[in-house]
């Protein structure tokens, strides 16, 4: 079963990044290009030239692949508009920082290439309802790089939004900037009753990284660690940005900040 | 001097070859090759080998005026101050992308007068220079990182290269030769102390201004497009400098040569290398001075 | 050229006061002093490159070049190069300057390698071809052996007769008695000056110079022996 | 010496408030202090402290023994070396991170070598030992951002200082110290040129290399922890040796404590301007001793 | 302390070749030679700072110290630091050093910021209070006034006669002649080595140091005068 077209697609569209790609699968967009990447890529697009990632674009295939729109990571944009500009391709950056943001832009491609039905069953696959508690847990989110150190998340990040929607209260980050170096005395004060340990690249160095820290104080002198509450995750589910898998990812993290309250 | 032309020789051979490889590797050409070879691969090529000659040229004149071999414009922040405000600006008005290399440009001219303004003054304490300079180079990256709350790395790369860019490039590298041909006899007198050229009949504070403000354009005109490359510049000069013994006016060309030959081949490694993934131009010329000198150290400590 | 009521000081510490002269036109001073009484520092204010505290100097329209007593270059320069920097159009002078400082066969040698003799002369040779009318040399003579030192004497004298003012500073008397019309004392508080016959003598040597007054006499008979001797030889 | 004593009073008392400052600022005493108090402020304190110390002398042991006023141990690449093996090994082996300051410190001492078997063999040629060590900085620097896929700045933070990490630090200040002052004494000999150590009856090859390793241990120890802090040791040495225009030994206490008054002030800044959000010690070290410089500039630049 | 055979070259350019002689133990020894005749780099080969291509230095249980012709320093240095560098237990020596070369007023100053010759009195008490037998002392009168030349004679005889072994190189053969027992004359391809008296000689001075002869004679003549001179300066 295919759903129906109102018309066939005129225009070359290239993705750049995989969670672009993976949005642009559901919505059935044809592409013309899509990027190199070590994930596995959806089943239709896996013979489609690659032309490199968000971080290194290869000109040479982008360019053979004659793109009418290149839909690129929105922090990554500016580097390329003015190549792209003087070749009259258009840029446009697509914002899956939060999980609002990844709805919008699921909205506005399946209204640019005349998925509308398509959009709006992938929304309403997507949506996840708010958890009202009178308690909310406290949540602390660390994101691991290789080589030991990490910061903390807060509640705007796509994991921290999460967390809230499932009504627990994220601690210990920076209102005001996304990832932050964690101050310990704050997280010691917070004392956070759940700790989302997130590895944003070689999930099994960080993930041993984020045990040997835990030792040391302040955390091993958490309420989370002396009941058990910590978690590590990893992609493809968890990421620091939106992406599709945010159903399995939300319910995962209703379930820990239920066993809390 | 038959070693300098047989180094000027190779080296230029190795040019040659290393354009051929620039237009011809990878090129498929089945598939519309002229659109590639005249929107990609010509545009990078001319701004590879203009970029080449300002680096290496930009840190000759600012090593010379100021009297400090061990000086670039990377090290006074006149780099990281035109990416500074490339980015900046680009924040403000997406459209000065268009215009990067003459931003960039301005931008490095910014920074001279900046730095003329407060640690060339201190002529006589050369340390001042040298802390200063890199004090700002520091301030200006730690800004731009957060910024583009990127690393600096990600990002740059030759492949982005337009035809404006090109032809900035041309102007500014022709507007800067032009005060050079103006002023170029003067420059074998920096090679001598300041209380020897100031009883020369010649205007010495113009003169070094005059070039410095060729350098800073340049710099800050390559960079804009290439990133900064922390240090190429002194390690490009310094390593003809000792590998010939030649003056100032002598090893000019070398150093051009060894310049676009050094960053040809960076480009031609980041272009090529993990074909179709592209390396940063900046990133690869580090990595591959770092060798290209530890090879010259082996094979001098041997010889000392 | 000449100064009025001269002060100089490095940092508030004043090296001399209130002293005047004039440099005769066209004939060559030898200046006198102990170390450390500011022969340099004067030179340095008569050729612009120092400010004084106090006081004037007047060279209306005349170029002024100063040696300085120690000198050093900032990048690899041969001998050739830095004689080409600020090259006259008297080649003429510059060829005759280099056949007589023995520099022919160093010219293709990077300075900073010779040995200090032959940096002195290349440095001489270099100061001597400036278009200058006025020449400050500090301590020419350093590490000059005795033949370059004769020939530096004789290049003094042919560019005194082509007309250049000459100040030299010096702690050989002989040489100075040798070469110079006039000579200059300084010390602290004091710069005494008149021709040099009339300055050499015993009690300014010990007074100016602190000699030990046998010692000074001593150098006053090697300078008239000369004379005598220099007299014999060419009436020879 | 009357400014001398004024200088160094005037900095311990700074010191003495920033400690204070340090333990008592944004203290909760109702909310479990002791824990706070004991195992947080306490040891960070004291890390911070021996992490100035190390910083200031390990930069003056290094550009005295080896005669480069302007060189430091991260622009010879022993802080990015160390930087690199602790996140390398970490990756490996987690449990490394226990042992972080030891970790750097024998990284630091693996890079020395590494650097005494190639760049310091060109002791007469003191530009290459710059342009080689700073390469290599470079490149393991280029190494850690692209193993820790972060930009080098983030994430580095005292506020993990653990009781281990103090422990540890003290062993290796200790440990260095006594070799100190076993050599201590042929310190002030490095202030002649080569040509004339090599007559005195030391051992010169021995004492130099000593005192490198002394300097590396604590580099290395500092770094693991606070990260690279480019330039800094050499702006803080600078400064204290332009502004007292003492010889070696003579500020060696001055720049100990100017180093731990810079160190003190960016922690604390660091831990509390925008509290509870920490930014990193290195970064407001450098946005620190830039002001700091241009404040003398001006005032060295009027002196004139 | 003696050589054989030495060699010597920069870059395989050949200094001088198979060049043999014996320094008198407990007598001053002057090196006579022109401009880049090599006697710099013969110290720097006596003193073990350069490695000879071909020939033998022997110096069995001396101590040699050499202080360069030019020299510097890497920090801010007072005279009082630098004099403390690997100080000797001969603190009467030093103390009378520094009363003889004028520098206990110049103790607390920085060395760089000394003139020349004040400079070049540090670098020779520096070099005098060293613990080596044997003192190799390049062009040591450099920058030096005529006073401070006489107090360096007057250091250079106590030396001796604590039993010091000197070797000086210099161009001041009036100096050289008073001071020194022996006499060395360098050439590229010679060394040629005698008591003083026998060695300065009219041909020789011509000969090993290109002067016209009437120079060397009248030089020669002045230190004969100066011999009589003295003799009779004692007599009297
Ligand atoms: N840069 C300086 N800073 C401070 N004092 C200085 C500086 N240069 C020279 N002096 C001092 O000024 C005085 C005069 O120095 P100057 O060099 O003019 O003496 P000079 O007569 O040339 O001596 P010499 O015969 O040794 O060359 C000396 O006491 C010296 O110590
Ligand atoms: N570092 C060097 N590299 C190359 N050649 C050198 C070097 N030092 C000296 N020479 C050359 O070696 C020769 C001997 O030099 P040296 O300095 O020993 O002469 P010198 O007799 O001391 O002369 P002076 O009286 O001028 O001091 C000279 O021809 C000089 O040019
Ligand atoms: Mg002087
Ligand atoms: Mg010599």
């Amino acid at each position: 079963y295919r759903p129906s077209q109102p018309h066939r697609q005129t225009t070359r569209v290239i993705a750049t990044t995989t969670a672009i790609t993976a949005i642009m699968a559901k919505l059935d967009v044809k592409l013309v290009a899509v990027p190199t990447t070590t994930q596995t890529l959806p089943q239709q697009y896996r013979k489609l030239p690659r032309v490199g990632n968000h971080v290194s674009i290869n000109w040479q295939n982008l360019l053979a692949a004659k793109p009418d729109v290149v839909y690129v990571d929105s922090e990554l944009a500016d580097e390329y508009q003015a190549k792209l500009k003087e070749q009259k391709i258009t840029m446009k950056a697509l914002d899956l920082q939060t999980y609002p943001q990844m709805l919008k832009t699921i909205k506005y491609l399946g209204e640019k290439y005349g998925k509308q039905t398509a959009a709006k069953k992938l929304i309403a696959q997507l949506q996840i309802k708010t958890v009202h508690r009178k308690k909310h847990p406290r949540v602390l989110i660390l994101m691991g790089m290789p080589g030991g150190s990490f910061l903390a998340m807060n509640n705007k990040s796509y994991l921290g939004e999460l967390v809230e929607k499932a009504g627990g209260k994220v601690v210990g980050a920076d209102p005001h900037s996304l990832y932050t170096s964690p101050n310990s005395e704050k997280i010691a004060q917070a004392n956070p009753q759940i700790v989302i340990r997130l590895a944003h690249a070689m999930p099994t160095e960080v993930e041993a990284a984020f045990k040997i820290a835990f030792q040391a104080d302040p955390y091993n002198q958490l309420i989370a660690v002396k009941n058990h509450h910590v978690y590590d995750v990893k992609a493809p589910v968890f990421s620091p940005t939106a992406n599709l898998q945010v159903n399995k990812a939300y319910s995962q993290i209703k379930e820990w900040v239920n066993q809390v309250e | 001097m038959n070693k300098k032309n047989w180094l000027l020789g190779s080296m230029l051979a190795g040019c040659i070859l290393l354009i051929f490889l620039q237009l011809s590797l990878q090129m498929n050409f089945a598939n519309n090759w002229q659109l590639i070879f005249w929107q990609l691969r010509l545009p990078r090529l001319l701004f590879v080998l203009g970029t080449g000659l300002c680096l290496g040229l930009s840190t000759l004149l600012l090593a010379a005026t100021l009297r400090q071999p061990y000086i670039d414009g990377s090290m006074l922040g006149i780099a990281n101050g035109a990416e500074l405000l490339v980015a900046l600006l680009t924040i403000i008005n997406a459209n000065v992308l268009t215009y990067r290399v003459l931003v960039g440009a301005l931008a490095g001219v910014l920074c001279l007068f900046l730095l003329r303004g407060s640690v060339f003054k201190l002529k006589t304490r050369p340390v001042f220079m040298i802390i200063g300079g890199f004090c700002l180079a520091m301030f200006f990256n730690a800004l731009t990182v957060i910024l583009t709350s990127n690393s600096g790395w990600t990002g740059k790369s030759m492949g982005n290269v337009t035809w404006m860019d090109v032809i900035w490039l041309l102007i500014i590298l022709v507007g800067g030769s032009f005060f050079w041909l103006l002023y170029g006899r003067y420059l074998p007198y920096f090679a001598l102390p300041e209380i020897q050229t100031r009883q020369l009949a010649f205007p010495e504070n113009q003169v070094a201004m005059t070039f410095q403000i060729i350098a800073a354009l340049w710099l800050g005109a390559a960079t804009a497009v290439l990133g900064t490359a922390f240090f190429a510049g002194v390690v490009l000069n310094q390593l003809i400098k000792e590998l010939t013994k030649l003056g100032l006016v002598a090893r000019l060309p070398l150093v051009a040569i060894f310049s676009i030959l050094m960053i040809l081949t960076a480009d031609t490694l980041g272009h090529f290398a993990f074909y179709p993934t592209e390396l940063p131009t900046n990133a690869v010329l580090l990595l591959l001075l770092t060798p290209a000198f530890v090879f010259l150290i082996v094979r001098w400590s041997r010889a000392l | 050229m000449h100064f009025e009521d001269l002060q100089a000081d490095y940092q508030s510490q004043i090296v001399f006061e209130k002293i005047s002269a004039r440099l005769s036109t066209g004939e060559i001073t030898t200046l006198l002093g102990l170390n450390g009484s500011g022969k340099s520092t004067l030179m340095l204010l008569l050729a612009g490159l120092k400010s004084a505290n106090e006081g004037t100097v007047e060279a209306i329209g005349e170029k002024i070049f100063y040696l300085p007593q120690k000198n050093q270059v900032f990048d690899y320069l041969t001998v050739e190069e830095l004689l080409t920097i600020n090259q006259t159009k008297d080649l003429t002078r510059l060829n005759r300057l280099i056949e007589l400082f023995g520099l022919k066969s160093l010219l293709q040698r990077d300075i900073s390698l010779l040995s200090g003799g032959q940096q002195q002369r290349a440095w001489l040779v270099y100061a001597l071809s400036q278009p200058a009318e006025i020449l400050l040399l500090d301590e020419p003579l350093t590490y000059l052996d005795l033949k370059y030192q004769q020939r530096f004497f004789e290049a003094l004298i042919w560019q005194q007769q082509a007309g250049r003012t000459i100040l030299l500073s010096l702690h050989d008397i002989i040489f100075a008695a040798r070469c110079s019309q006039n000579i200059w004392f300084l010390t602290n508080n004091k710069l005494v000056s008149g021709t040099a016959r009339k300055m050499l003598t015993g009690k300014n040597l010990v007074d100016y110079l602190e000699l030990s007054s046998n010692y000074a006499q001593m150098l006053l008979s090697a300078i008239r022996r000369e004379e005598v001797y220099e007299k014999r030889s060419t009436t020879d």
